[in-house]
């Protein structure tokens, strides 16, 4: 079985997921330049990419039937952090901002009721509020800025734990230093403007992080004695709307057992409180109905030949190919959804010399891994670092990535990768010492396919290996993310941007001043510098090394083509010092009944949005 | 062989309980079975002694606590004057040179994975003598020859021989040490009537030839008289009459012998009339017996004193010992026991 | 018969008093020569003992194999023989089970399962037997607080629920293996399971037969010729205990065999790339719809693997119990 | 008989702390997964993440942690709270519960209903073509695997992917509960129902077999015979009786460890019950569930030898309370 975790998989790490997905449907992966749509070496044309579907005309009315393999995991909007939480709550909440379906790089209003003011050299952003939005029963008020900066500082509570806070809001005033209490960072100066005071230019980048669902407003009154369980109870038993929809409760809030029975079903019901002429979104639907659980080769058929239904997870191999093959149309491969690579650990072992790196890389059949995640309809070659649909992807070199010799043979070149491992002090062109390679992946069809095949290229490679496979939020938050462990090896890592911004997919994964003893998502100890061993420190002290010097760079780099280029550059350095070997950016396979106008989020590894879709037959 | 006059073995004060406990995972003593309760009494050399009793009145607890099977709880036996119970390590092992012991059981008593040739070689193997493989198989050869069995049949299991003639293996494995005491702990009652008498006749002519002392234990008086020189009779733990063979069978003193003696099916040449004397009731428990005299509960002659205190047991005239206040009188022998009178005349 | 559901992966109780080897006809045959000559009449075990022998021979000689019938290896990965949607090919000529999904021979990769399934049966039983008796052999011969905290302790064992306990250890061990490193995970991490749980069942067995048989006469007869108790133990008691042993332990094998594919097939037992027809059929579960070649050959060998050691268990104790025929 | 019931009450309470404890010191040290660093974000600071430890109380030593556990597992049946969703372990566990007890009890049915005849009808019918293929039917199913057994039923039969489709054999992942749909929720279970039952059909007829030839040979049998008894009288009236008392202390551990989780059959037909909670909390390292189904089953397993032993005291009079 296939399962898909959607975003961040827990503990923060990840991403990386299991998800089987990929590229813009077109892009051949040896030769085309970026998404258009010459077809792929072997001659099959691409499934639909999303990127032209239409957002209006839909009918009003109807109830959608959708089919999730996995459970939620957090309905919080302080707590959620995975594509399929975000699916939900996306629908119920309301965030300053949000992304059109359609487009993944530019924010419109949502909570908030214009665009955002960034003055102060880019340290200061104000925000205003949309006066006339009601928080959905028992609550039954307007929002008010009180709601929203509430619902910001508790994202640093303990009993919450908000995955991201750490990486995007510590650079408000007092954020870093935050455990629920008011941050001074965020002022009130009227009910409907909220100001965010930061300690830097990082205003444009800040912006895209009001578009997660964490500054969705809370009431205050109701959850902050809820925040006091540890964990809290918002979220798990309690939930009050913004949204268009809401899950169904009863008259004190209460949805669980109602709305939502864990493992089994949720409801989602139209919001009464909901006005539409405050709200961006269409929400053409009555009603939500959602199975949890099933077997995935089941509830693709059933969805494939049923009415008024989707599938939420990534389908199973099989379904794609039949969808692919016998429902053209209602299969949708939204490119964008995620980059994967092996990690090397440049701190120990044969991989901290580069040029053992580049003959790994040089090594490694890209196409074969590709192929055990069901093919080019669903993966395109990874040869870089910033996938398709973030800023700055073709700047740092599109879909066929840097010109080099190591990333120019997707399907292997042994004679490159013995000319590096001659390079490497290796005559024979094989690795000959004596040291065992850890190597941690993850289990579960396909991961572990890949990781087969990154085992055995390091044995063709002459590496010992000690290769284990483990449930993949153990492989990060128990070994490749815990320095400790010196792992040498992780073939089953990635990352999923928060948003467009390449901020949020190379600064959490590759800056050295990022490292910290456990959690850790710099899998390959790029750019270590005196990271404390053992104790628990984060980075202090000593020169920067030059890709982080580029990160610090780009990090402050102010407007959004400054910071495209900024963190192009960083992608090139680090394909240029081959800290990790990239062999796929995620396409999301999406599947839905016949009758069904799904509407992918393009920003969102293309999952549905349901306050955007319809019914052809309502 | 010595002839001194010390005898061979004496025993002392010899006691032996069983505790019984309960519990599942703390275990308590709750009680003990009071298999032989203070016996004492001398093994002469060159005797043969029988043990008789009901089943459960600690003739065998006795046997084995002479062999060191089992520990005393208290008293001694002394071999040859020296205690027993201090016997160590290699000390213990020549112990089990000077006695050894023929089983009850010929079905049980061999064990059946192995062959005979084997089961009488144990014992030279155990201490080491005729380290050489055919030396051993000769002796063991000759051993078997000795005691009547074909000694061609030295590779057979036990389950390929008939119940006498695995007892005449027991007795080969018992006399290849050539032991200075051998207990025979009831030989012969899992044995046909037939046989009996083969195996009873083997033994007597092995101690004959070979000097031996014997205990011989039974349940039947009519085949220790056949065997012994002195007999003693058990009762719930303790020695009620110790006689020799003529004085017991002809004038027992203890009431408990005499129902014993009138129980056997005696043919009566003089063809008068006895009056059976019956036990009545059970044996009590052991684990709970009588107070003071332990037959008194079931005992013709009983009376308050019975109750109260213990007999000793003490000389009744003709070398007899018996624990006893109102032992059997000649009247009463006469009258129960015609024959048994007549034929000690 | 012992073996439990294969679910439940936990014997009955033994229903067997003793096994003994009766009394033939009176000839110089040793019991074995008896038992040797019913087990040979007996066509279904002896077939399914040389079908077990030819397993152990293919299982140590598997390279060879493969490369007679032309196989690639078990871990040879070859993407050309997956279509474009990584669907592998069916049984053809030269891959005559068809390959997976990475392209590997899956007739090669059932050959090599062999090992794991006999090293974990033969290896896991014979531990656990030999911990079972040694252990038994203790507690029934020595009695009192030996016994006291043998048996305890089995009742603790035989109170865990062990395939969730199995898997619990199987996840814990899957890495840095247990007991710092001494136990490997893999294969070394399924017997230690097997002998953690299984002992108790041998155990059981053995420390009853001890208890009658130390009661035995021909035990006293030992010790009254002044043997040890080592002596004791090893040459009167346990030449006794043989028979019995060997059914059980034959009847152990299959259910430990099945045992370590449930384990494998849950995920934590032998992991890629070692070949395990468990791992396998876990492996064949998300496609087995259409690549049901992955399914089937695996599932066809562990079940005639399990079925030969099930039949000559049922042999054996029908030629060591020729009463108690079935 | 109630001191002995209470004794064994007692017993099966210090079997059931065994338990707890061996299973909390030996997850406690093996790596799983820190439920601290799961709760913290992404780049927590080792300050949150001590914050978190300390409210779970993962900073206290191993035996506080063991003792906090056992006092609130004894006074609120209280099993913690899933280190993954938060949710507490015993609300899952009640959840699951349906489903688990819904799978075990219909296979019991059906291994009984067909393991009991066959078993009679081949000791009767000793050695005839009808019991030899019966037996070596038998021999195959216990030598099946329960989840490749499941994976074969659904390629073959299963209403959405077999081959030869069977409208009402509904495949893996269709199980609702007994209330949402009666009719859907028998007809889901078919099929794990007699795959999970195969195998146990099959030793039961094996068993029953044996120890009803066992009994027909005993004296009072002929006894029976002897006084003119129809013979199905004797076989049924005296002789199954007592050969089928060695079946219930199996069945009783059979159905105590089903009701614990039917792991394999769960997994393959997808169905909601403990056994796949625990098999998906083990692969999280979801400690306090992993923890909570042990528990579980090892409380149903202890129950049942008690049970067992009290229940073949009844049937078999030759038993006593020691």
């Amino acid at each position: 079985m296939k399962w898909r975790f959607k975003r961040l998989a827990l503990a923060g790490v990840t991403c990386s997921l299991a998800l089987v997905v990929a590229a813009c449907g077109s892009s051949s992966s040896k030769t085309s330049s970026s998404g258009a749509s010459s077809t792929s070496s072997n001659g099959l044309k691409p499934a639909l990419d999303g990127s032209n579907q239409t957002l209006t005309g839909g009918k009003k009315g109807g109830t959608l039937t959708v089919y999730n393999h996995e459970d939620f995991e957090h309905l919080d909007p302080g707590q959620a952090y995975f594509v399929i939480d975000y699916e939900a709550v996306y629908a119920t909440q309301r965030p300053l901002y949000i992304f059109p379906p359609n487009d993944s790089q530019h924010v419109i209003p949502d909570m908030a009721s214009g665009p955002p003011q960034i003055t102060n050299g880019g340290k200061t952003v104000t925000v205003n509020i949309r006066p006339n939005v009601k928080f959905g029963p028992p609550v039954n008020r307007a929002v008010t800025c009180s709601d929203v900066k509430y619902a910001i500082e508790r994202g640093a509570n303990p009993n919450v734990g908000n995955a991201y806070f750490p990486a995007y809001f510590a650079y408000l005033q007092g954020g870093s230093s935050a455990t629920g209490g008011p941050i001074p960072g965020i002022v009130c100066t009227s009910p409907t403007q909220i100001v965010f005071h930061l300690t830097g230019p990082y205003g444009t980048f800040f912006v895209g992080a009001l578009s997660l669902p964490l500054s969705a407003a809370v009431p205050k009154e109701f959850v902050q004695p809820l925040d006091k369980q540890k964990p809290t109870a918002y979220g798990a038993k309690y939930l009050v709307a913004t949204g268009p929809y809401m899950f169904k409760s009863d008259s004190k809030g209460v949805f669980l057992g109602i709305g939502y029975q864990p493992g089994k079903s949720a409801t989602l019901v139209r919001n009464p409180n909901w006005n539409a002429s405050t709200d961006p979104r269409p929400a053409y639907l009555n009603q939500i109905n959602i199975n949890i659980g099933g077997d995935p080769n089941v509830i693709g058929r059933q969805v494939l030949t049923g009415s008024d239904t989707v599938q939420n997870d990534t389908p199973a191999d099989a379904i794609v190919k039949l969808a692919y093959q016998n429902y053209y149309n209602q299969l949708v491969a939204v490119p964008g959804s995620g980059d994967r690579y092996v990690g090397l650990n440049e701190q120990h072992g044969p991989f901290t010399n580069i040029n053992t790196r580049k003959a790994f890389w040089a090594a490694l059949d890209r196409e074969a891994m590709i192929k055990a995640r069901g093919g080019e309809v669903v993966e395109q070659l990874g040869t870089h670092f910033i996938y398709p649909g973030s800023a700055g992807y073709d700047q740092a070199g599109g879909a066929s990535g840097p010109n080099v010799d190591y990333n120019n043979s997707p399907a292997g070149n042994m004679s490159v990768a013995a000319k590096y491992m001659k390079a490497a002090g290796y005559p024979s062109g094989k690795y000959t010492g004596s040291y065992v390679l850890k190597v941690v992946g993850s289990t579960g069809d396909p991961a572990d396919k890949d990781a087969a095949i990154v085992n055995q290229t390091l044995q063709s490679l002459g590496f010992k290996t000690n290769f284990t496979l483990v449930d993949q939020s153990v492989m990060y938050s128990k070994y490749c993310g815990v320095p400790k462990q010196q792992i040498d090896v992780c073939p089953n890592v990635g990352w999923i941007r928060d948003w467009y911004d390449p901020q949020t997919l190379l600064d959490p994964t590759f800056a050295g001043y990022n490292i910290v003893p456990t959690n850790n998502s710099n899998w390959g100890m790029v750019s270590w510098q005196d990271w404390p061993k053992a104790n628990g420190g984060t980075y202090t002290s000593g020169p920067l090394t030059p890709i982080d010097q580029a990160m610090k760079t780009a990090e402050t780099s102010v407007g959004d083509a400054n910071r495209a280029s900024a963190w192009a550059k960083v992608d090139q350095m680090l394909v240029g010092d081959a800290v990790a070997v990239p062999w796929a950016f995620d396409k999301q396979p999406n599947i839905a009944a016949k009758d069904v106008n799904g509407i992918n989020d393009l920003w969102n590894e293309g999952s549905w949005d349901y306050s955007w879709m319809w019914l052809k037959n309502a | 062989m010595s002839t001194s006059a010390e005898p061979l073995v004496q025993v002392r004060d010899l006691v032996k309980h069983f505790p019984i406990s309960r519990g599942i995972v703390f275990q308590r003593q709750i009680g003990a079975v009071k298999a032989v309760d203070g016996v004492s009494f001398d093994i002469r050399r060159g005797e043969t002694l029988g043990i008789v009793g009901e089943t459960g009145c600690g003739k065998s607890t006795t046997a084995r606590l002479l062999v060191r099977l089992l520990d005393p709880t208290s008293g001694t036996v002394l071999l040859e004057g020296e205690d027993i119970a201090q016997r160590k390590g290699a000390g213990l092992k020549a112990l089990h040179r000077d006695m050894q012991m023929i089983f009850q059981d010929p079905y049980s008593s061999l064990n059946p994975r192995k062959t005979i040739g084997s089961i009488i070689a144990d014992p030279f193997v155990i201490h080491g003598l005729h380290r050489e493989e055919g030396e051993r198989k000769k002796r063991v050869q000759d051993l078997m020859d000795r005691v009547g069995l074909n000694p061609e049949h030295y590779n057979r299991y036990p389950h390929e021989f008939s119940g006498g003639q695995r007892q005449r293996i027991g007795v080969a494995r018992a006399i290849a040490l050539q032991p200075k005491l051998l207990i025979a702990d009831e030989p012969v009652s899992a044995l046909d009537v037939s046989i009996q008498a083969q195996v009873l006749n083997l033994l007597r002519e092995l101690q004959r030839e070979m000097g031996l002392t014997l205990v011989f234990i039974a349940h039947d008086l009519s085949v220790v008289r056949h065997m012994c020189d002195r007999v003693a009779v058990m009762y719930l733990g303790k020695l009620v009459e110790l006689a020799p063979n003529e004085s017991l069978y002809g004038f027992p003193r203890h009431p408990y012998t005499g129902a014993l003696l009138s129980a056997v099916p005696v043919p009566d040449p003089s063809g008068g009339k006895r009056e059976r004397q019956l036990l009545s009731g059970d044996v009590p428990s052991p684990a709970n017996p009588p107070s003071a005299c332990r037959f008194h509960t079931r005992c013709p002659k009983a009376q308050e004193l019975c109750a109260t205190e213990e007999p000793p047991l003490e000389e009744k005239g003709r070398q007899t010992l018996a624990a006893c206040h109102f032992p059997l009188t000649e009247d009463e022998v006469r009258l129960r026991l015609p024959a048994a009178l007549s034929a000690a005349k | 018969m012992s073996v439990g559901a294969s679910e439940l992966l936990v014997e009955g109780e033994p229903s067997v008093e003793a096994i003994e080897l009766v009394p033939g006809e009176v000839t110089a045959r040793s019991p074995w020569q008896l038992f040797w000559r019913r087990f040979r009449a007996d066509r279904v075990a002896m077939a399914s003992g040389i079908f077990i022998v030819l397993l152990i021979l293919v299982a140590i000689f598997a390279p060879l194999i493969v490369s007679i019938l032309g196989l690639p290896g078990p871990s040879v990965q070859n993407p050309n023989l997956t279509d474009a949607f990584g669907t592998p090919i069916g049984p053809t000529g030269a891959h005559p089970f068809g390959v997976d999904p990475l392209g590997e021979d899956v007739m090669s990769r059932v050959i090599y399962g062999a090992r794991v399934s006999l090293e974990v049966g033969i290896i896991g039983t014979a531990l656990s037997t030999f911990l079972g008796v040694s252990l038994g052999l203790i507690a029934g011969f020595y009695r009192g607080w030996a016994d006291t905290g043998l048996s305890r302790l089995a009742d603790v064992v035989l109170s865990f629920p062990i395939l969730l306990f199995g898997l619990g250890i199987g996840a814990a061990c899957a890495v840095n293996g247990c007991l710092g490193g001494a136990i490997q995970p893999g294969v070394q991490t399924i017997i230690a399971i097997i002998v953690i749980a299984g002992w108790t069942y041998i155990y059981r067995i053995t420390r009853g037969q001890v208890l009658s048989l130390r009661e035995k006469e021909f035990v006293e007869a030992a010790r009254s010729l002044g043997a040890s108790n080592r002596r004791i133990m090893f040459r009167e008691i346990l030449p006794n205990l043989v028979a019995p042993i060997i059914v059980y332990s034959s009847l152990l094998i299959p259910v430990n065999i099945l045992f370590e594919a449930a384990l494998s097939y849950l995920g934590v037992g032998v992991k890629p790339p070692t070949a395990s027809w468990g791992q396998m059929i876990a492996d064949a579960t998300s496609n087995f719809q259409t690549v049901w070649w992955y399914m089937l050959f695996p599932g066809v060998a562990l079940l005639l693997t399990v079925l030969a050691f099930n039949l000559v268990g049922d042999g054996l104790q029908d030629a060591l119990n020729p009463k108690a025929d079935r | 008989m109630i001191r002995y019931i209470v004794r064994r009450l007692l017993w099966g309470v210090v079997l059931l702390v065994a338990v707890i404890a061996i299973t909390f010191v030996l997850f406690y040290l093996v790596p799983n997964v820190n439920p601290a660093v799961l709760r913290a974000g992404r780049n927590s600071s080792p300050k949150i993440i001590s914050e978190i430890s300390a409210n779970l109380g993962l900073n206290k030593p191993v035996y506080t942690q063991f003792w906090v556990y056992l006092k609130r597992l004894v006074l609120h049946f209280d099993l913690g709270y899933s280190y993954y969703s938060g949710a507490s372990v015993k609300s899952l566990m009640a959840d699951r519960l349906p489903a688990t007890l819904s799978l075990t009890f219909g296979a019991v049915v059906i291994w009984l209903a067909v393991g009991i005849p066959v078993g009679i009808i081949s000791a009767i019918k000793r050695r005839s073509v009808l019991d030899r293929s019966a037996m070596g039917t038998a021999l195959v199913f216990v030598s099946a695997p329960v989840y490749w057994l499941g994976l074969l039923v659904l390629f073959l039969f299963a209403a959405d992917i077999g081959k030869f489709k069977i409208p009402f054999l509904h495949g893996a992942g269709s199980y609702v509960g007994l209330t949402t749909s009666p009719l859907h929720w028998f007809e889901s279970l078919l099929m794990p129902w007699f795959v999970l039952a195969a195998t146990s059909a099959a030793i039961y007829a094996r068993l029953l077999r044996g120890s009803l030839i066992d009994v027909m040979g005993e004296d009072y049998i002929r006894t029976a015979r002897a006084k003119g008894l129809p013979e199905h009288t004797v076989v049924m009236k005296h002789g199954v009786r007592s050969a089928i008392t060695p079946l219930v202390t199996v069945l009783g551990l059979d159905i105590a460890i089903l009701m614990g989780g039917a792991v394999l059959t769960e997994t393959v037909f997808d169905i909601p019950g403990i056994g796949r909670l625990n098999y998906d909390a083990i692969t999280h390292g979801d400690f306090p569930i992993i923890q909570g189904t042990i528990v579980l089953a090892a409380i149903f397993i202890i129950l049942a030898n008690i049970v067992v032993d009290i229940a073949y005291a009844y049937l078999d009079p030759r038993v006593r309370y020691t």
